[in-house]
């Protein structure tokens, strides 16, 4: 975890409620993808957990939703703002658990982490599947840029306006080696139902702290108690309680 | 003794600022960022008898200025603090630490505390007889003097180290608590916990907060503090512990003027991980600008 | 009936915005700015039997999100208020007025609610048994739930108008005192009145308002004035006005959400003179935003 | 009185402590010398009062003492900062009664006022007499724009080290027709035992609104209660009870 100053280079809609937000700054402490940032605004007294959508040498990249008073605060931030980050919170992803052939499956907000993770995986020659989910054609992001890293993707919308028509357990691959997948609980329910491997979650809770000491996040797993920000947000699919 | 030194209880303190219970977990976290010995202590997470999960999830909600949680006291019980989290302490911070407890009933309290006693890392007790956030069949032991005293006896019959005993706010009157408390053998009093709050979402129109209502802390609560530790320490001849939204060097040097002894920091450290360490290095700057040469000199000073 | 109407002890408000008494004065200042018959309605300055200048200056302090005033019910007596600020007001505004009135004895309370009673521009008389800044020999009315009770009697008994009681958040259990007061034949529980705060100057070293204490209001007191909102309006069958920090339509409809019937503005008058007009024109896109149809359907949705 | 927006122009240091702002806005409220703005600042919950030192067109200039966290952060406004202002608040000075040479006294950052009034009566051809009293030397400011404006001009400084040696009251020149003054308190009381003639003073005093609601500044006067921001700041001679 490290606290500093990044300043922020765009911020720019890319789909209905959903923003691009690039900022320039010390990224050393983010050491996995599926990690996320909390990030202080001016009038809010809490920070904003995001997670970490892409990171390039000096160049951190968020992707996020509006979906109250603080992402709308942080959506109309101006480029030249300067930002107190938290970065490098939570434990990330296992790259080394992947096997050859990873399935990645977002969900709507829950996507941009598995950019970062994409990006990562491929660099190391796997070959991976990603599924995006969304509700409708309109909502759509990020699907071009995950086919330009060299992804094979699927994109499902429930109305059928786009690509699949249904969920993204609905057009799984016939074979993959592990999967990752980051979205909305009922989504994340469904992925453990509708998989055949092992695999890792990455959860959302409203955090206090976002670094382990208030115990805001925490949750009941196989392994104990866990800290959502510290401990998680991924948790092994084999450790989760999902009905505690 | 440098111009930050203070005496609480009888143990001095290199300055006054002690991160408080909830906000600090048992050091470790913030111990990664900063050298943790630089605090004058710290008071760590809550301990129970039993090991406690807490309340369900969402336990966070934001506020103007603040914001409300509704933990419940996770903890891994007094046995597994003494024999995990205390040795593992003592690796990174060298001080005496400040035992925070809570319970559900007098015996229990005695059980932890007389565990606790045990424990030469601890150089306090602070009793928790508030937290408006646990379930517990509505009035808390700190809203009521007579429980309270209850309390601070059982507690001082089972330890000779200072027992401090920690406030709820949401009462009437909180002289008669505090008085309660000395009478029955307190050696501080700490104050303020957290208001009881509150915040519905206006999307789901349910409470935030899994458990409804919660502690409400941070700089929004900080004039109530301020006033119940002028109250109280114009009251009461043992020292008493400042806390309650307290942000900066400023809010510390308020706080000690109104008649507080320490000052806990509480939320803050939540949303700046740095900010005890910011206060104790701002404080000497800020005692120059307003004339004070030695903390110690200005508690109790708007008395 | 529109979409913001409300009922309030059988009175319709237009909506349910009303500007806090003592924040909006008898409404000229603010009549200049705008119609003030778009409210609601509004309380008009606490009035006493007898005319009061109230404590001495300094009577503000600034806190984070929020002030502290202890202007001591300044007024100029019940006969003025209603031979001179009464009929100013008729020039102005057209709709009932709510009386606040506060008092010093149960005699003094019921004096002044038969004075006001006669008088038909009155609506509702709003008793504040609470207000902390007022000296008066330690507790208030409103800490008791008896004291609370028999003002409650002792007003009924000299009006037919409705009687919203106005009660003080700084009391252990907000509920035994609504309960009482309802008991009493309150027609309605207005809250919460002001926090007890205090500040300290730091150069001076003295508190920094004249009487030490005073009344704490603003956006920072939001969360404990929502969950007693909630906790009165789950106990009592009267309607029950909300305030306390409320500062936008978003606020509004949260506090309706939490039990209130009717919603209070008043320090956020002082620093935003156009905050109720401006609330009020926000409402219904806020609604939209939130699916709601009228007001009406959801107090006490969070329940 | 009247809220509106306005657009700070520039925000610079004229003494220790002592900084003067151009604002450009809306000034119509702006009826008299003596008024005050009341000022939102982004981080602050009351607004904060001050003296209107000019007005020219849409330029108004206000000078200001960093006394508390409040002030700070105005010094540490950017050009291009939007406002939002309250104008017009307070009655102002009564030019109506200067007589022909009217005496001006200031103390410290009571002085910025008398500069609206100053220019307003040398405009209406009164022969104006300004004394401007500060503690020392590297306090004096606005000295050169009264002199500029056409003003006797006297300065006093506590330790004599600028102008004249001791308090404003010790060079009151022989003759005036009335007086104006603010200043702090002391100083308003020791004008108001050397003065030989009616005038007026302007009084500070902590503020909840500035504009009457609150009664947050309400003092006792010979004429009954009133509010000092909104029947006041400035009280006449005759009206003002010291000891109340």
């Amino acid at each position: 975890m490290k606290e500093s100053i990044f300043t922020l280079i765009d911020n720019l809609p890319l789909a209905p409620a959903i923003y691009r937000m690039r900022l320039q700054g010390d990224t050393s402490a983010i050491t996995a993808p599926g990690q996320f940032v909390n990030l202080q605004l001016p009038h809010r007294y809490l920070r904003r957990p995001i997670s970490v959508c892409d990171v390039s040498g000096s160049t951190l990249t968020l992707i996020y939703k509006v979906v109250g008073g603080g992402t709308a605060d942080m959506a109309a931030l101006h480029p030249g703002q300067p930002l107190n980050l938290l970065t490098g919170l939570g434990n990330g992803y296992d790259l080394s658990r992947s096997g050859d052939h990873p399935l990645l499956l977002g969900g709507g907000v829950g996507i941009p982490p598995l950019f970062y993770l994409a990006r990562q995986l491929l660099a190391q020659g796997k070959q991976v599947s990603v599924i995006l989910g969304f509700n409708t054609r309109e909502e759509v992001f990020l699907e071009e840029s995950f086919r330009q890293l060299g992804a094979r993707v699927t994109v499902t919308t429930v109305d059928g306006s786009y690509g699949e028509k249904g969920f993204v357990t609905d057009h799984l691959p016939p074979e993959y080696s592990y999967f990752y997948t980051c979205g909305p609980l009922p989504m994340l329910r469904a992925v453990d139902r509708a998989t055949a491997t092992d695999g890792e979650f990455s959860f959302e809770e409203r955090m206090g702290c976002g670094f382990g000491a208030c115990m805001g996040c925490s949750c009941k797993t196989a392994a104990g108690y866990k800290r959502i920000c510290k401990d998680g947000p991924v948790l092994r699919k084999e450790e989760i309680l999902w009905d505690a | 003794m440098g111009r930050l030194s203070v005496d609480l209880c009888g143990l001095s303190l290199d300055n006054p600022v002690i991160p408080a219970s909830g906000t600090f977990g048992y050091g470790y976290e913030f111990a990664e960022l900063y050298d943790i010995n630089l605090l004058g202590t710290f008071s760590f997470k809550g301990t129970t008898r039993e090991p406690r999960f807490g309340n369900p999830t969402p336990r966070i909600a934001e506020c103007t200025s603040g914001m409300i949680n509704a933990v419940g006291l996770q903890n891994p019980g007094v046995e597994k603090v003494i024999s995990q989290e205390l040795p593992r302490l003592k690796a990174c911070f060298h001080k005496p630490v400040m035992a925070n407890v809570s319970g559900f009933s007098v015996e229990e309290y005695a059980y932890t505390c007389a565990a606790l006693d045990r424990e030469p890392q601890v150089g306090w007790l602070e009793v928790n007889v508030s937290c408006p956030n646990v379930h517990g069949g509505g009035m808390s032991f700190g809203t009521d003097p007579k429980a309270a005293a209850e309390v601070t006896r059982a507690v001082k019959a089972v330890t000779t180290k200072p027992v401090i005993l920690k406030l709820s706010p949401n009462v009437t009157d909180i002289v008669a608590i505090a008085q309660a408390c000395e009478e029955a053998g307190a050696d501080g009093i700490s104050l303020i916990n957290t208001l009881l709050g509150m915040r519905i979402d206006l999307k789901t129109k349910r409470p935030v907060i899994a458990n409804t209502m919660g502690g409400f802390s941070g700089p929004a609560i900080f004039p109530v503090a301020l006033r119940m530790v002028y109250q109280v320490s114009r009251a009461v001849k043992i020292p008493v512990v400042g806390m309650g939204g307290v942000a900066s060097a400023e809010d510390v040097i308020e706080m000690m003027l109104a008649g507080a002894t320490a000052v806990e920091i509480g939320a803050e450290n939540l949303v700046n991980p740095y900010a005890c360490r910011d206060i104790i290095q701002a404080l000497p700057e800020v005692m120059d600008r307003y004339h004070i040469s030695t903390l110690k000199e200005i508690i109790g000073g708007a008395h």
